[in-house]
């Protein structure tokens, strides 16, 4: 396929303005892509990198069930199964609190898909994972510690 | 252009249940090569999914997804015979697109 | 093991009967196909497919030799061992973790003279270490379940030097006799099982 | 991301869950946590891009003589992939040997092909971005076999001497730490580290833990590798010279060890830690 990918999400005419505008934006409805949050992917700590998304303060909620291994057989990849059941969740959010950069990505359901989502991350030593749920203009939060080993020379 | 994508889904009543595999080295820029050279980062930045041309899911996501990306998600209101079209972009603006029919 | 029975059993029948199919034939038709195929990597010689008396007996009884043959090899092996000059025992424990853990050595991607003991390979040692493997027992407390006397440093001393002097068809590599480790490497390895501050004896 | 990952511990002790005693027991939740999230894990391989990328090398005309494999034979008739992984390796009158998978995959690349087997054995396994031909092709055609019993054959004269061969290969002890590899591989629930060690000498379930995985994807590094690699690097550990890419050395022992996993189920292209 051949196309500009700018261009084709936001119109060439209104990209510039439309960047500007969600540069320092939420984790908000998927009217439009926002720009990758660069500011967050950069924070060397999920609150700061939480703080860039505009979601620092989510309430704790157990409505957020989170998948993961209690000990992950190989840092590399971790499978990790986010399901949220608060009503109207339009997207869920990933962290790794003691990754060197520990946002992870967002993952927007608001157009047309369940919230629910399976990723594969890198964990580099035992850490909180956490997922951030955007609903209805509030923002919730749960967590699950995953222990990591390194073991020997497996193979 | 990368390699192919693998993309599968299941139809359960109205939902797609979709699994997609991603070759790509989701290269962290920390890493060194043998010759102790900073290996550049080289990652997928942006997903998206579409059903019949029209956008339902996407991600933003930084080197911390593991190599050879898999994901899955779930999309409403799918049916047998609709066209679902994933594409990604990494952080060279390299992009990737492919196209699977439901339930065939 | 029944094989060394069969093994037995069939030489002695292929003995007197050249050609035939039995293990014998096998076992040389085996031995030529490895001369064939494999090449010198690295420190790892080709010459290294060819057994020592040691090495051919435990393939031929499938590690479980006449115990006529066992004792005599033993022997041989227990007189190669080299005991260290100063009659001292014990190096520094903590290098000696640094070596137990240590799994580089012998391969042909290890750079000569460079090895560490892999003991944690197939040994417990440390409580504090969780991945350690169990092709060989359990040493945790070495030191302290058996008491702290320079017997048992001796002992420890040789085991690690030659094990094949003590179970002729023993898994374990003979580190001193194979030139992996060092005499110092192995009183730093005598130390990290017999030191009583050594965290093998917390 | 923390390099440490990708490398082995080869110095110093292991990090993680230190201070804590380790029980018979936590090693057991520790290991079916592991079983848990390895079938997650597997019901999305990445080693499925593997499959894709050998079927279009398959099928597509290359080569210095400009042909694809479909005239191939592994065994089932020219052409035929479905099913041929768990019926190798096997014995081919063309060569007049037993040959596995990979080596007949070589053997077709070199023969219908045109490609010359230095070029294919220069630089034969997988290395960050860099995937051997012969390793895609033989996930494509590992994953044609998905869910069927493996059933290599033995009807042959020369494929049960191959066996027979094969078991001598596994069982000679010799280099600079005596080892052969039934050393570690000829009990139950022996391990490296915490690596599992698969007892290849009994035949069924047993032995087919340690063939059946393979080829797989490899967490670590994030690369595919075959048999070809796995037979490589356990010589490499055994501190043995090394064994030549492809040859009749692997094939007999790859023979021994897919008799005796014999009736057990083939689960398709696997995941490793």
């Amino acid at each position: 396929m051949d196309y500009t990918r700018r261009g084709l999400l936001r119109g060439a005419g209104t990209a510039g303005a439309l960047v500007a505008a969600f540069a320092t934006g939420a984790l908000r409805p998927a009217d439009v892509f926002a720009a990758w949050n660069k500011s967050a992917f950069d924070a060397k700590s999920t609150a700061d990198a939480m703080k860039a998304l505009n979601v620092a303060g989510a309430a704790d909620s157990t409505d957020i069930v989170i998948r993961a291994p209690d000990i992950a057989e190989n840092g590399a990849v971790v499978p990790i199964d986010i399901t949220s059941n608060i009503p109207g969740t339009e997207s869920i959010s990933l962290f790794v609190d003691k990754n060197p950069f520990p946002y992870v990505g967002t993952f927007d359901v608001a157009k047309g898909a369940m919230p629910y989502v399976h990723v594969r991350v890198k964990i580099g030593e035992s850490s909180n994972v956490r997922a951030v749920v955007a609903a209805a203009g509030k923002y919730y939060q749960a967590a699950k510690e995953v222990k990591v080993t390194i073991g020997g020379c497996g193979g | 252009m990368g390699d192919p994508m693998k993309i599968r889904a299941k139809l359960e009543g109205d939902i797609a249940d979709v699994r997609v595999l991603m070759a790509h080295p989701m290269e962290t820029g920390q890493r060194k090569d043998a010759a102790g050279k900073v290996i550049p980062a080289h990652f997928i930045k942006e997903i998206r999914a579409e059903l019949n041309g029209k956008v339902v899911w996407t991600a933003d996501i930084s080197q911390a997804v593991s190599r050879n990306p898999v994901f899955a998600f779930k999309v409403k209101g799918a049916k047998g015979g609709d066209k679902l079209r994933i594409t990604w972009e990494d952080n060279t603006g390299d992009k990737r697109t492919d196209e699977i029919t439901l339930g065939s | 093991m029944n094989r060394a029975i069969v093994f037995a059993g069939l030489a002695a029948v292929v003995a007197g009967c050249a050609g035939m199919q039995g293990e014998t034939a096998y076992h040389e038709q085996a031995v030529a196909m490895m001369k064939r195929d494999f090449h010198t990597r690295g420190i790892a010689q080709v010459d290294r497919l060819n057994q020592d008396e040691l090495q051919r007996v435990c393939t031929q009884y499938g590690d479980h030799p006449p115990a006529d043959v066992e004792k005599r090899l033993e022997a041989v092996e227990m007189a190669s061992i080299k005991l260290p000059a100063d009659g001292k025992y014990m190096g520094d424990w903590k290098r000696g973790q640094r070596i137990a853990a240590d799994g580089r050595g012998m391969t042909w991607s290890d750079k000569p003279g460079v090895s560490g003991g892999s003991c944690y390979n197939c040994h417990q040692l440390s409580p504090r270490e969780t991945s350690f493997g169990n092709v060989g027992p359990s040493l945790r407390a070495f030191g302290k379940t058996r008491g702290f006397t320079v017997e048992n440093q001796k002992y420890v001393y040789q085991r690690v030097s030659n094990s094949k002097a003590f179970v002729l068809c023993s898994a374990m590599p003979r580190f001193g006799h194979s030139s992996t480790l060092t005499e110092e490497q192995i009183k730093d390895v005598v130390a990290y099982l017999m030191d009583p501050n050594s965290p093998v004896n917390q | 991301m923390k390099h440490a990952l990708v490398l082995c511990a080869a110095l110093g002790l292991a990090a993680g869950l230190a201070g804590q005693p380790v029980s018979a027991q936590s090693e057991d939740r520790t290991a079916a946590e592991f079983d848990k999230f390895r079938e997650v894990l597997e019901e999305a391989n990445p080693a499925e891009l593997w499959e894709v990328k050998g079927e279009a090398l398959w099928k597509t005309k290359r080569g210095p003589k400009n042909a694809s494999l479909e005239q191939c034979d592994l065994g089932l008739g020219p052409g035929v992939v479905k099913g041929a992984y768990v019926q190798l390796p096997r014995y081919f009158e063309d060569t007049g040997k037993v040959m596995d998978v990979e080596q007949r995959i070589v053997h077709c690349m070199v023969t219908l092909q045109g490609f010359k087997f230095e070029d294919l054995a220069k630089a034969p396994f997988s290395r960050g971005d860099y995937t051997p031909d012969p390793v895609s092709l033989v996930t494509y055609v590992a994953g044609q076999s998905r869910e069927m019993k493996i059933a290599a054959p033995q009807s042959h004269p020369q494929e049960r001497a191959t066996y027979e061969i094969g078991k001598q290969i596994f069982f000679y002890r010799a280099g600079p730490w005596d080892f052969a590899c039934a050393t570690c591989h000829s009990e139950d629930g022996k391990r490296i580290r915490t690596q599992n060690l698969p007892n290849f000498t009994k035949p069924g379930e047993s032995a087919a833990r340690g063939y059946i995985g393979w080829p797989g994807y490899r967490m670590t590094g994030g690369v595919m590798h075959t048999l070809q690699w796995r037979m490589n690097d356990c010589f490499r550990q055994q501190r043995f010279p090394e064994p030549g890419y492809a040859s009749d050395t692997i094939a007999a022992l790859l023979t021994y060890m897919a008799v005796n996993a014999n009736g057990q189920t083939y689960r398709g292209p696997g995941i490793k830690r």
